[in-house]
């Protein structure tokens, strides 16, 4: 029986754990087989939940967040013949799948289509705790703009330091409100359940949002530019179907993969033009093909545009 | 003439007041749809069917006898420290930098060391309110109050800007060296041909909030300064008359009681996480409260209260990982123990001591 | 800082200022009565998620309102049974209303919607929306004063209005009315009350329920007009807040509003920058967090004007010694 | 509101304003009115006495609707009233004024006079009619008040004023008054009585709670005598003298002397010079006292209440700092500092038996051994070892204190709190004068205590006396000063107004000098 152990922002963030949590429900539905699940409620939490979960015999084990990495290090040699799974986050175990995703490339193609939409030719960026992985989304956000609009301004803004900053709304709306005061009028949120704040700020005041890991198109329906898919559902999907004999190692999931992805559907079908999804398009096979690199922040910790 | 005899006040008050937190924690699990008897079932398989669930159960008390002790400490001063939460904290952040401080070669060094950190942030943290109230008559319960959340800023502050590693994403210290991990109770009871379970995470820090039982026990009924500080607690005219100083015994209450809330990093941080994370300390500092009124401020209450919600909280967790119910059940089981043994302890009281009474007069 | 900026610091605290002002209002009457209420936290926790649930449900803000006033109602009723009735001690029933509204919202929400403890996002009528004042955008171009009342003035929903106009009225109430009278002496001298033949018990009663609705309609913005929706604990420590600028504001009114603003302004100011450049000096994010706190204690050691509370405060009222 | 004009006393003769039948009451386990019965006559000053505890107040509150009855029932100009609250004492046309007064501090005269009788929701009416009325009352009764005084600011007995127009605001009919006089100097009780006739005159009944047998004879119709909760008797005064009342009051024979040698004066224990004391709120409450005691004698403070003797004694014990200078067998000792507390003086040879034994002399939940020691806790006697103290020891020693003193019962495990208050001064006074001190303060010696008691109590300050030690003993009680003491020095407004041998003065004399009037030694 596997089990799945989500982070602070709870399952219900309509982001990256409701990711995880689709990935699972899908899992569940296609086989009729159950799993065990648990969310976090503070820090110290983390390494019972593990350990709980493989003393019960739960096998595989998927976590999301980088935040486990640390206790997963410590807890996976005492139960080898468990395999865990970590999103986000890379840990060098016999019996650890690390799950790592090509973010500043979804980024990118959503960035382009936030410049694109644009009138002000201003477009913000809230993040949620200030890390380099939240970095690397905005990097990548930020080279898609400019490759579409060398003058346009990205304001940037991180939530918080702490894990915190992935679950208050209240002040991923006042941010939002400050972005708009400067003229952004499209902006993407990377901030788990403190999006959520950011989007409705975005929608209350008439302007675009973007989503991300989820498709969160829906949240706002007329307000929603697009989401960034981050597939953390896949992951946790893959991991399940494999079951305890998942192979360990790292996994990186980009565009050409399929694990990371822009989302067009009916709720923004009306807001996103031809010519963008020509472009976007265009951009992504060359990804694809190599033809174009977003920079990874992560690589070198620098971001090439501002 | 007493109005009731002591062993009702002692135990009968306080069981008929856990019977009323309980049928209404019950009452409140059949709302939910859910069934109280298999809830208590999972409860006490998981937190006292196997040496893992003993373990996790020991561990949680190990940390409520410290915070319960110093609640119970300072209310024989009668000084409602609340503030249990930040002294903690900040013997957490105490223990964090000795145990990082130096390259211990051995737990046996490593621990007498460690709990003087954390006894003396604790105690640090809890003396500014102590001397806001001895010397200015600032409210301790509303200085302790707010010293937990300045308590929770500074933690942020230390782990975000200065003691994260270089290069982790974590706000959080870097692992504690090999030198200062203590001896969980599977070491110590393998000797004996004990085999407890190696992943839980109770240690020898049990020991020293066992040994801190009989000592405060000592303090408050053996000593002078527990003398003085009942006194002082019963009646402050009475002290200031007996030539008891008041600024002294409210400063040496609250660093006492500050010094235990702080031993309790020990067994969180450097027993179990061996680490310094944020929010550490978990509500345990709160917890303390509700196992001090419930143990009537008495070591050996403090000791059985704390057992039971170090009970409470190893099968709630249990509970949420099988059932639907919330971990925050136990919030609403703690808040309604504070309730019925604090708060409304009249409520239970007053009918008993009528009835008392009555039987009293029915003899005489 | 431009003119704009500044508008929009402001506006955000008084978007902020509006629950930790109506639970200081809130805690203000009860504490003029004599009862202390360290649980402004949790009956506001408490009508957040009722009134998010209800009005997702229902739709309507409203009938949310509504049910979030009853839910602080509830608790601020067992608080009076507690401290009133059985004259038990305010300050931990005030600690056992914390933790059991922390408790139960969560409980009954995954019971009643299994979101993890949150109630699904509130849309529409299910919202407070903001509102525009008249002429708003008429008066936009004059300079300074039409951006001060287009962007700062105009533009929020009504328990904003409602929270501001309640500061008049509680002076009002305190200091001009029968009422006042009454709750003022309670709470520096119930046995002078008792005495002129008003029931004490009355009177503190009427004072906490007062004190509860108020706080029910600061969690119902927290949940219906700040954000859209409930989440655990989304109170966030707004309680002790408030709790700390009734004690800043010497349990005044307009003293409250002054405080609660001052408190509002620097999470504004905490919320948008990470951390602020004052000259040579950076103060951290966390500093500005710990401020409200920090200036809390300076004023209880009464370093800077001493705050003395209603006289009777904390004490039941027992006449049998 | 204030209800028409009823309990005017209007009725004829023969019937009684205010009927009391079988009225019980007990607090806890403690009986404080049994089955009271009492008839008031209306237009009368009617009288109640009675020694401290004996229920007088507890009855008054009853009849004012502050406490609840167990169990009898009230009449009120022949109809049975029903009083749950005071609510419905101020309807029956009764006003109370308090021993300890109800006024809310921080507000003004007029708000505290209108409280609970306002005119309507809103204030302003309200205080502008009372403003009216209050100046025709002030005018009608010598009663003048500043309305806008903030009763914080107002001494006692402006506070006491403020207590009675209340009451005429709301129209009572009757007027209960318990122990007015307690806090008051001569003049301003000479004062009152003249409002009290003023108010008989007008046809208002009036009850007056006091155990000062003088106060009775003079201003008194009727008087009633309770006795530990019981009421005993109710004779018209003027058939009736104060022998007999107090013979009423005590229920035996009233020892007037006691059996004394005469002192036999040695070497001076303490001297004090200049003590001067402001408290916390800047109010001056020593001025330089200065005052001598020696060996083998009794010094009595005597002084109405509130003079300064308290603050004295409690500078010389150590409870409070104060200036001047304090000398005790030769030694200077710190009057401010960290070695001005109890501690220092009792390592001094002071011992102090304070006023109230219940707030300051014992802890009432402590079991009496632990109060045997309180105190004294550091003496190494009592210690086991460097850190832990000798209960055993300490409980040992407790019982043969107890039995030395008979306190009953003799068990050292029961809490201070069962003790009834007269075995409780006995713990205290074990205490503190089994230590042999040079210097004994008392404080109230006998307040509260059963007359059987009060011998004991009296015989033992006498023979450590005579065993040499120094005594001041500070009673607002001048008969006790009067028999105890070799000389009598009196307060007044925080001075010493100057000092008799006990022998060379009587109750005049000494209640010249407590009103603050000088006068020359004959
Ligand atoms: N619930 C509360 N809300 C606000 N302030 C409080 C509360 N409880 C206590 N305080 C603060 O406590 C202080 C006074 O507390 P408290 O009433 O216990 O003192 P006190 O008993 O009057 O002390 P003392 O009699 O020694 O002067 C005040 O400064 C007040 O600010
Ligand atoms: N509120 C109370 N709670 C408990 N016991 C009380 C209370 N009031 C009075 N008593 C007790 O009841 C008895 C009678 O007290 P009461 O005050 O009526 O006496 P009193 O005659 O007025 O005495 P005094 O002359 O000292 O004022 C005493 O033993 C007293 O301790
Ligand atoms: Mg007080
Ligand atoms: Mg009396």
């Amino acid at each position: 029986e596997p089990a799945l152990v989500f982070d602070l922002g709870g399952k219900f963030d309509k982001s990256f754990n409701e990711a995880a949590h689709n990935g699972g429900q899908r899992w569940a539905n296609e086989t009729g087989e159950d799993y065990r699940e648990i969310e976090m409620q503070s820090e110290a939490q983390r390494e019972q939940a593990l350990r709980r979960f493989a003393e019960a015999g739960m096998n595989p084990i998927a976590m999301t967040g980088f935040a486990f990495g640390s206790v997963l290090e410590e807890v996976a040699p005492d139960y080898p013949d468990t395999r865990f799974v970590i999103i986000d986050a890379v840990v060098d175990q016999p019996n650890v799948r690390s799950v790592v995703f090509s973010e500043h490339e979804g980024s990118y193609l959503v960035g382009m289509m936030a410049a694109m939409a644009s009138d002000t030719g201003t477009v913000g960026f809230v993040g949620g705790m200030d890390i380099p992985l939240i970095r690397k989304f905005a990097c990548g956000y930020a080279q898609g703009v400019k490759a579409v609009n060398a003058d346009a301004t990205v304001i940037q803004n991180m939530t918080g330091t702490t894990p915190a900053a992935w679950a208050d709304p209240v002040k991923g709306s006042e941010l939002a409100r400050a972005q708009i005061g400067q003229g952004a009028d499209v902006i993407y949120a990377a901030a788990g359940s403190t999006g959520l704040g950011v989007l409705q700020a975005a929608a209350d005041e008439g302007i675009l949002g973007i989503g991300v890991d989820s498709n969160q198109n829906y949240l706002h329906p007329g307000h929603m530019l697009t989401s960034m898919l981050k597939r953390v559902d896949v992951a946790v999907y893959d991991a399940f179907t494999e079951g305890a004999d998942l192979a360990p190692g790292v996994q990186v999931l980009g565009l050409a993969e399929n694990g990371i992805d822009y989302a067009l559907d009916a709720y923004n079908e009306d807001l996103v033009t031809e010519e963008m999804i020509a472009a976007v398009d265009a951009a992504k096979a060359q990804i694809i093909s190599g033809a174009l690199v977003v920079h990874d922040y992560m690589s070198d910790n620098t971001c090439p545009v501002q | 003439m007493e109005r009731m005899p002591k062993w009702a006040d002692v135990l009968l008050i306080p069981l008929i007041s856990l019977i009323l937190a309980f049928a209404l924690s019950a009452l409140v699990i059949v709302a939910i749809g859910e069934d109280p008897v298999n809830a208590v079932r999972l409860m006490v398989t998981g937190a006292l069917g196997s040496t893992y669930g003993w373990g996790y159960t020991l561990y949680y008390a190990t940390n409520f006898i410290f915070t319960g002790l110093a609640v119970a400490v300072a209310f024989h001063a009668r000084l409602f420290n609340i503030g249990g939460e930040g002294q903690a904290t900040l013997g957490g952040l105490g223990v964090a930098l000795i145990c990082l401080a130096l390259p211990w070669p051995h737990w046996g060094l490593a621990l007498p060391a460690a709990v003087i950190a954390s006894a003396l942030f604790g105690a640090a943290w809890a003396a500014i309110p102590a001397w806001l109230q001895a010397t200015r008559g600032s409210h301790i319960v509303i200085t302790t109050i707010m010293f937990n959340f300045i308590a929770g800023a500074l933690l942020n502050y230390m782990l975000v800007n200065v003691m994260r590693p270089m290069g982790s994403m974590d706000p959080a210290t870097a692992k504690f060296p090999e030198g200062t991990n203590l001896p969980t109770l599977h070491e110590v009871l393998a000797p004996i041909g004990i085999n407890f379970s190696k992943a839980a995470p109770a240690n020898v820090t049990l020991l020293i909030a066992l040994a801190a039982c009989v000592l405060v026990w000592l303090l408050i009924w053996r000593t002078r300064l527990g003398y003085e500080i009942r006194a002082l607690g019963q009646s402050a005219p009475a002290a200031v008359y007996a030539g008891i100083r008041p600024v002294r015994i409210v400063m040496l209450a609250m660093l006492v009681s500050g010094a235990l809330a702080g031993m309790m990093a020990v067994n969180n941080v450097m027993g179990e996480a061996e680490r310094l994370v944020l929010n550490a300390v978990e509500g345990a500092g709160f917890i303390g409260i509700a196992v001090a009124l419930m143990g009537r401020n008495h070591p050996f209450g403090v000791l059985l209260a704390a057992l039971l919600f170090g009970f409470l909280y190893q099968g709630g967790a249990e509970l949420a990982l099988w059932t639907s119910i919330p971990r925050e059940m136990i919030v609403v089981i703690q808040a309604l123990v504070i309730l019925f043994t604090g708060a409304l302890d009249n409520m239970v009281r007053a009918p008993l001591e009528r009835a008392f009474m009555a039987i009293g007069r029915g003899r005489g | 800082m431009d003119l704009a900026t500044l508008l929009q610091v402001l506006d955000s605290t008084v978007r902020l200022a509006t629950p930790l002002l109506l639970a200081c209002l809130a805690g203000l009457y009860s504490e003029r009565a004599g009862i202390f209420d360290i649980g402004l936290e949790g009956k506001m926790l408490a009508a957040a998620f009722l009134s998010a649930a209800v009005a997702a449900v229902t739709g309507s803000v409203w009938l949310g309102l509504g049910a979030g006033i009853l839910a602080a109602l509830l608790m601020a009723l067992i608080h009076g049974l507690a401290s009133i009735t059985f004259r038990g001690n305010q300050l931990i029933s005030g600690v056992a209303i914390n933790f059991l509204a922390a408790g139960l919202t969560v409980v009954i929400a995954q019971d009643w919607f299994q979101q993890g403890g949150r109630t699904p996002s509130l849309m529409g009528g299910a919202r407070f929306e903001a509102i525009t004042l008249p002429l708003a955008e008429t008066l936009r171009a004059v300079p300074v004063f039409g951006p001060i009342y287009h962007d700062l003035i105009s533009g929020h929903t009504i328990p904003v209005y409602f929270a501001f106009a309640m500061v008049p009225v509680t002076w009002w109430v305190l200091f001009r009315t029968r009422f006042g009278l009454r709750l003022r002496a309670v709470g520096e001298s119930p046995e002078a009350l008792d005495t002129a033949g008003v029931s004490v018990i009355r009177t503190r009663y009427a004072a906490v329920l007062i004190c509860g609705v108020l706080c029910g309609i600061a969690g119902a913005y927290l949940a219906t007009a700040l954000q859209a929706g409930f989440s655990k604990d989304m109170t966030a420590g707004r309680g002790y807040i408030a709790l700390a600028a009734l004690i800043f504001a010497k349990w005044r009114p307009w003293h409250a509003l002054m405080a609660t603003m001052l408190f509002g302004l620097l999470q504004a100011v905490a919320l948008r920058y990470q951390s602020l450049e004052l000259g040579r000096v950076t103060v951290p994010v966390q500093a500005m967090d710990a401020l409200p706190y920090i200036l809390t204690v300076v004023i209880l050691a009464g370093f800077v004007g001493r705050a003395i509370p209603p006289r009777a405060g904390g004490e039941p009222y027992v006449k049998e010694r | 509101m204030a209800g028409p004009d009823r309990g005017k006393g209007r009725s004829d003769a023969a019937a009684p304003v205010i009927e009391l039948r079988g009225i019980s009451k007990a607090f806890g386990p403690v009986q404080a009115n049994r089955d009271i019965s009492l008839r008031v006559m209306p237009g009368t000053i009617h009288g109640i006495i009675g020694e401290n505890g004996a229920g007088k107040s507890t009855l008054m509150s009853i009849l004012y609707g502050f406490y609840k009855a167990d169990a009898g029932e009230i009449f009120i100009s022949g109809q049975r009233t029903e009083i749950h609250d005071s609510h419905d004492a101020i309807r029956a046309g009764i006003g109370m004024v308090f021993q300890h007064f109800k006024l809310v501090e921080n507000f003004t005269v007029l708000e505290n006079v209108i409280l609970g009788v306002e005119e309507g929701r809103l204030l302003k009416p309200s205080l502008a009619k009372a403003r009216g009325i209050l100046r025709k009352l002030a005018e009608e009764y010598e009663l003048n008040v500043d309305p806008d005084a903030r009763i914080e600011d107002l001494g006692v007995g402006m506070k006491q004023r403020v207590e009675i127009l209340k009451a005429l605001y709301r129209q009572a009919g009757i007027l209960i008054l318990d122990e007015p006089t307690g806090v008051l100097t001569p003049a301003e009780a000479d004062h009152l009585f003249r409002i009290l006739e003023n108010l008989k005159s007008e046809g208002k009944t009036i009850l007056l709670i006091t155990h000062k047998l003088r106060e009775i004879m003079a201003a008194t119709d009727t008087v009633s005598v309770m006795r530990r909760g019981e009421m005993t008797a109710t004779v018209r005064t003027a058939d009736t003298t104060p022998e007999a009342l107090a013979e009423m009051m005590v229920g035996r024979k009233v020892l007037l002397r006691l059996d004394k040698s005469p002192a036999k004066p040695g070497r001076t224990v303490l001297e004090a010079d200049n003590i001067c004391l402001t408290d916390a709120d800047g109010v001056e409450r020593l001025k330089n006292v200065s005052l001598t005691v020696r060996a083998g004698e009794i010094l009595g403070i005597a002084g109405v209440a509130g003079n300064g003797q308290s603050h004295l004694l409690e500078v010389l014990g150590g409870m409070r700092a104060a200036t001047g200078r304090l000398r005790m067998n030769g030694q200077d000792i710190a009057l401010t500092g960290r070695a001005a507390d109890g501690q220092a003086r009792r390592a001094a040879g002071i011992a102090h038996v304070p006023e109230d034994r219940q707030r300051e002399g014992l802890i009432m939940e402590f079991h009496a051994w632990e109060n045997t020691i309180f105190g004294y806790h550091h003496d190494p006697a009592w210690q086991a070892n460097a850190l832990l103290m000798d209960n055993a020891a300490i409980r040992a020693e407790a019982a043969a204190k107890m039995a030395r003193f008979d306190v009953r019962p003799p068990n050292p495990d029961l809490a201070a709190r069962s003790f009834s208050g007269g075995n409780q001064q006995k713990i205290v006074l074990a205490r503190e004068i089994e230590r042999t001190p040079d210097l004994l303060l008392v404080g109230q010696p006998t307040r509260g205590v059963d007359i059987g008691a009060i011998e004991f109590i009296h015989q033992r300050i006498l023979d450590l006396r005579d065993a040499g030690a120094a005594v001041i003993l500070v009673s607002v009680e001048l008969e006790e000063i009067l028999s105890l003491s070799d000389r009598i020095a009196v307060m007044f407004d925080g001075r010493i107004m100057g000092e008799r041998p006990a022998d060379q003065t009587d109750e005049k004399e000494l209640g010249l000098m407590m009103a603050g009037m000088r006068t020359e030694a004959a």
